[in-house]
């Protein structure tokens, strides 16, 4: 009860300060009231529809990607110190490169079209779930691995019953930026080549000054990224019990 | 199969093809063209044409000249839009700033770095012997809201975005009193593409040219089918048609030299183009008819 | 030393990929031509200055991503009601288009540096935040209490007992912070400024400019390869005197 | 250093006033209702000086009640009183070795054992005096310069011991301090503390599990009921100021640790519930 | 259930074969040749069903024997065979207890002492039947679905014992199990894990501080010397296989705790090098 009015207050603060910069920049921002009226009217419209469900298509398959690529790099990774310090610097610097320059490499392996924004996505996403579960698995306690010896459980069992579960409160902060980044990604490659999508939706409002489309995109981004962010930290709670 | 346009869903580069295939023109012709590719950007929207399944687009000219530049093997096989006009630079509606002159010594908005926008500018600047101070704001909108919070005293903005603002802000000038016209766009397909599907351009090309016609025939019919493809407000594109109808913004196809020239001079002064351009060279004008 | 191996096998085999046409020239250049490009750049000393300026943009802002992160997740940690309430929005927040609010980055930090730089921060800090918070729950109660015995306040302990103790967790997010540093000013580069290596990249990327933009990019990589290696030989000494 | 006189003034013997009392305190984890009980209301003070040793049945409540004593966590009712005040959060002259390892493993046995003084700002002369008495002490001498982590658990407790009585705090609450430690070592250490204690003058609680430990070391002994604990029995030994281990040969220490036994005996059973298990 | 076939198969009293023989086993850590020597070459061999007690000065390599002895990690050289096979990992048919806490912060206490037995894929009627047992053997069934951060120290400890005997291993290696546990629950389980021993006829190594406490369980008591460690000498109890803690009475356990004593306080003070200090 106290958490969700805690939550509820938050989000008032937020749109307090939300209505204090649009009245600072009215040509920047549009006001929370009028921006959630549109994107009540967006959500409703048959237009915008087509556009959400291509876009959650692509990030659906970039999702699963990030987070299944994301976890067994990390978990190997974290378990194997010598192939960490092989493949850790590597990736950062990689990760690290502006994604633009890497989209003519992008073409040439994917094409325009869905596998493109797929792999936008991943790479976006794949990384920050890959490090939070690496330095979470390299820094677990020893004597628990031990444990896991001692008890010879397959490698299989050890990184499901001992590594993960012990890992877990980094692995799910890894998904939820992870989750946040690669719906980004999506959307990013749905600006470079793109038909339909919110990506083309944001492109195109951004292109003409519709401050209202805009903003009202990102409430309705930002409701679906906290509620998974909510979802995972619920999760982590359930699974994860820390002194009180 | 789709073909690609820069600026697609935001200027009106587009309005021809989106006239061709929702008034099935091209399907006339016997062409499966369902959706249009694009992307904000000249050099992003130039790949997107090469890797397309079908390499057909209209493309900015200055990136057009860019990869052709760096050997990429073109051919422009049309005329796109035709002038800049459309564009004009804009001031808050009680600004002391009331023309050109005005301008000297002051802080103006340009988008981004060596695109169109910066170029006009300076051609204004040199045309005026002005001095300014011009920075790049990012796109339309940051520009917009630089010369509302004060820190640019002007910034440019074109159609159909200026029928929205033209409340709140007022012209300083437009650029159809002051340059004369300048090739902004242009059909480009790859050259291996080119020598395989001639008929198949040909017919995208003559299909266009149909919807050129069509678009200055029946201007409130183009603004309704615009306003859908662009989920847009019918209102403010048919203002902005009529804008540009007047005028002459879309090229039927026709190469018009003079005006490639002018947009390469103008690529010139910024230091995007060294050089002459040899057009006999890129221009294939055999597909206009 | 396995890493070389791997990394020189990668270069090579690109660079026979390149050499024989398998992937265009227009795609991908092949690793030595990125050099000599990259040698042509920084002989020729034109870049001198927008790689400085680069430079000091992503300095600056790693280190307040980094600082100021810390400092902010410290604070976050130490208000439980506020953290439940702020947490699922911080992850969150990269989910939202950050491009869509350039109008307002004028308007908050003006033009020039100051906004590039807000905005290298503005996505470095968050994951430094996320990361600093995961790590602060990672803290044995022993030691937290050991602070509280050494009767410290709350900065105190944040620096003298909470960091040190935090830090193998921290390093993902340095990790981080670095990466998103660089990508944030060099996107902000891309998109507002008429200088600086962001810039200059982009500007290739628009003309078909491989060697340049490949060579930039090689430089990005290897100074971004640079700053991980010097990162990853302290977290590896740190560690191995943790006895990890 | 004010610490320092202060101890020196509180120094000889007969009997002290109150250091710290303990008034119907009970601790409860969790929800006040439904939560963990962990202290029934307990009753205790301490003279200044005085050595006070507790035992009691495993999770009986012993360390909670060290933890309330510093400070470290609020009484769920009742109050306590240190030096004359009510405590609010750690008051200062307190000194902590806690149950758990608590070494900074980034920091040398050196660095650990010195934190405190460092922080401080105690003169250097004095830092590097104190250290070198504390690492013959404790035998860590040798290993002055490793880490935490290449230390054994018994000379990890052992720096931690080291780090608070370096401090010399006007109390010292210790938590099972010599748990990882062998018998021997154990004897030594406990003469060590007794020294320390002597010298400085300051009020020392010992959790601990070794009756004999409690009854060598202690003026007065508290022993704990079953959970939730209180103090259910206190065993005063008698024992002069000047004492070291030898005295477990004195024809009392064997009343005095059967005592303990007995008691505690009943209350173990009773912590552990061995219904049909034996 | 292989395991639990084997373990009674093993019944019964006499001589028995050798379990496992440490032959001129030693460990550095670090650098083979600058860095921390722990195990000076050691020699040592459990029979089969036997119950052996190490003790020795802190720090004296005690957990690094468990730790080869375990397949943990391998001696820097020497050989270990366990069962006729050279040792190379951890075995199968091995139970460890840990010095330091090991208990999975994810977990309940049932699930906790479960978790052996869920990997092993045994029945979940069996392991019912083993976790009650288990609970009410440690005290724990008010505990069972707290998480280990609701618990003392010396709960959790048993919750590692439980964890590890509920597997019934032919061979139990415990490091000092009863460290945080008071002096009367020490003496009950002392007297569980003698019941279990005798019932599962496994073979146990005990490393404990308390001489009393490996006086009464054993049937040999090794002697470690100062680090670097290695069994200097060896007692034998002589007790009967059926046995508890009334041992303790018997004429010959003083004999036998002051031998103990006698040798460790000698290696005790090498290893603390209390060289002005006493
Ligand atoms: N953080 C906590 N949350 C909930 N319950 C707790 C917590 N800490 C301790 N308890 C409970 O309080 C009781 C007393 O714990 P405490 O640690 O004080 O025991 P103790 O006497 O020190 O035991 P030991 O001798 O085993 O260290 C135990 O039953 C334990 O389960
Ligand atoms: N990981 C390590 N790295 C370096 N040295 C170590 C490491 N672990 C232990 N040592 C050293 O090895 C020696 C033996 O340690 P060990 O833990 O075996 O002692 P122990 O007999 O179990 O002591 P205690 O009774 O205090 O637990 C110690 O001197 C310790 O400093
Ligand atoms: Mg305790
Ligand atoms: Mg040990």
């Amino acid at each position: 009860m106290k958490r969700a009015l805690d939550f509820v207050l938050l989000i008032v603060v937020g749109f307090v300060f939300w209505e204090a910069m649009h009245l600072a920049a009215p040509f920047a921002l549009t006001s929370p009231v009028e921006s959630v009226a549109k994107a009540w009217s967006m959500a409703l419209s048959p237009v915008y529809w087509p556009h959400v469900a291509e876009t959650a298509k692509a990030f659906a398959y970039a999702l699963l990607l990030a987070v299944g690529g994301g976890l067994a790099l990390g978990l190997s990774l974290g378990l194997n110190r010598t192939s960490a310090e092989v493949a850790e610097p590597i990736m950062i610097s990689v990760y690290s490169l502006p994604k633009v320059t890497l989209y003519p490499v992008i073409l040439l392996v994917f094409g325009l079209g869905l596998p493109a924004k797929v792999a936008f996505g991943t790479i976006h996403g794949i990384i920050p779930v890959a490090i939070f579960a690496m330095n979470a698995v390299r820094n677990l306690p020893n004597v628990h691995l031990k444990t896991g010896r001692v008890l010879r459980l397959s490698r299989w069992q050890t990184l499901t019953t001992i590594v993960v579960p012990g890992a877990l409160p980094e692995i799910v902060s890894g998904l939820r930026i992870g989750f946040s980044v690669t719906l980004l990604g999506v959307l990013i490659g749905e600006m470079f080549a793109s038909q339909r999508g919110v990506g083309y939706v944001l492109m195109s409002a951004i292109g003409v000054h519709d401050v209202a489309t805009i903003m009202a995109s990102i409430v309705l981004l930002a409701i679906v990224a906290v509620s998974a962010s909510a979802f995972l930290l619920w999760l982590d709670h359930r699974l994860h019990h820390r002194a009180s | 199969e789709q073909v690609t346009v820069t600026h697609w869903g935001v200027l009106l580069y587009g309005a021809p093809y989106a006239v061709a295939i929702d008034k099935g023109f091209y399907k006339e012709a016997g062409l499966d063209i369902d959706g249009v590719i694009t992307s904000a950007g000249g050099g992003t929207t130039m790949r997107n044409v090469m890797a397309s399944s079908l390499p057909y687009g209209e493309v900015a000219l200055s990136a057009a000249i860019a990869a052709m530049k760096q050997g990429i093997d073109l051919k422009i096989i049309h005329a796109g839009v035709r002038t800049a006009g459309e564009q004009l630079w804009v001031t808050t509606a009680d600004s002391e700033i009331k023309s050109i002159k005005d301008l000297d010594g002051k802080k103006v908005a340009f988008t981004s770095p060596k695109s169109v926008t910066d170029m006009l500018l300076t051609m204004i600047a040199d045309k005026h012997h002005i001095k300014m101070q011009t920075v790049a704001a990012g796109g339309i909108g940051a520009g917009l809201t630089m010369v509302e919070q004060k820190a640019v005293v002007a910034a440019p903005v074109m159609d159909p975005i200026w029928p929205k603002v033209q409340g709140k802000m007022k012209p300083v000038f437009f650029i159809k009193d002051e340059l004369p016209n300048m090739m902004q766009s242009v059909g480009v397909t790859t050259a291996e593409y080119a020598k395989a599907n001639g008929d198949k351009l040909r017919k995208l090309v003559q299909a266009r040219k149909k919807a050129v016609e069509f678009v200055y025939a029946n201007p409130e019919e183009t603004a309704k089918i615009v306003a859908k493809r662009y989920n847009a407000d019918e209102k403010i594109i048919l203002a902005s048609i009529k804008n540009l109808i007047a005028i002459k913004y879309w090229s039927d196809g026709e190469f018009e030299f003079d005006a490639m020239d002018n947009m390469v001079k103008g690529l010139q002064i910024v230091g995007e183009v060294d050089g002459k351009v040899d057009w006999s060279k890129i221009v294939d004008t055999s597909y206009l008819k | 030393m396995l890493r070389l191996l791997v990394v020189g096998g990668f270069v090579v085999a690109l660079e026979v990929l390149c050499r024989t046409g398998v992937i265009s020239k227009l795609v991908l250049i092949a690793p030595s031509e990125m050099a000599i490009h990259l040698f042509g750049i920084l002989s020729s000393r034109k870049a001198d200055a927008d790689i400085l300026e680069s430079l000091t943009n992503v300095m600056l802002a790693v280190l307040l991503s980094v600082v100021g992160g810390f400092a902010i997740g410290a604070f976050i940690h130490s208000f439980p009601r506020l953290r439940r309430a702020i947490d699922p929005f911080l992850a969150s927040y990269y989910a939202l288009p950050f491009f869509a609010f350039y109008p307002l980055f004028i308007v908050l930090f003006g033009l020039g540096r100051g906004a590039i730089v807000a905005i290298g921060v503005l996505f470095g800090i968050v994951a430094m935040i996320i990361s600093t918070l995961t790590a602060f729950d990672r803290i044995p109660r022993a030691l937290v209490r050991t602070a509280s015995a050494y009767r410290m306040g709350p900065v105190e302990a944040a620096l003298r007992v909470k960091l040190p103790s935090a830090i193998p967790f921290l390093f993902t997010g340095f990790k981080l912070a670095i990466a998103y540093a660089f990508i944030g000013v060099i996107a902000a580069e891309f998109i507002m400024a008429t200088s600086g290596l962001g810039y200059s990249i982009s500007y290739a990327f628009n003309n078909f400019d491989n060697g340049t933009m490949y060579g930039l990019m090689l430089f990005v990589i290897v100074l971004v390869t640079a700053v991980n290696a010097v990162f990853h030989t302290i977290e590896r000494r740190l560690l191995r005197r943790w006895g990890r | 250093m004010a610490v320092h006189e202060q101890a020196v003034a509180a120094r000889g013997d007969g009997v002290q006033p109150v250091h710290v009392s303990v008034r119907g305190v009970t601790r409860v984890y969790g929800d006040p209702v439904t939560g963990i009980r962990a202290l029934a209301p307990t009753d205790l003070s301490l003279r200044r000086g005085e050595f006070y040793s507790v035992i009691g049945p495993s999770g009986c409540g012993k360390s909670t009640l060290l933890d309330v004593l510093a400070g470290l966590s609020r009484p769920t009712t009742g109050t306590i009183e240190f030096e004359g005040r009510v405590l609010d959060g750690v008051p200062d002259g307190i000194g902590v070795v806690f149950q758990e390892d608590a070494c900074f493993a980034w920091l040398t046995v050196s660095d650990n054992i010195t934190f405190g003084l460092r922080r401080a700002g105690v003169d250097p002369a004095e830092i590097a005096r104190r250290l070198d008495y504390a690492l013959r002490l404790m035998g860590l001498v040798d290993f002055a310069t490793s880490y935490p982590a290449q230390l054994s658990g018994g000379m990890r407790q052992r720096v931690c011991i080291a780090r608070t009585l370096v401090m010399q705090p006007r109390m010292i609450l210790l938590d099972e301090p010599f748990g990882a430690l062998d018998a021997q070592t154990r004897l030594i250490m406990g003469d060590e503390l007794l020294k320390v204690w002597r010298e400085t003058g300051a009020t020392v609680l010992l959790i601990t599990h070794a009756l004999d430990e409690a009854a060598m070391l202690s003026d007065r002994i508290g022993i704990m009921s079953a959970r939730p604990g209180r103090i259910i029995e206190e065993v005063e030994t008698g024992w002069p100021r000047e004492r070291d281990s030898r005295i477990a040969a004195e024809h009392s220490f064997g009343d005095i640790t059967t005592r303990l036994w007995s008691v505690l005996r009943d209350e173990s059973l009773k912590s552990v519930q061995l219904g049909g298990g034996r």
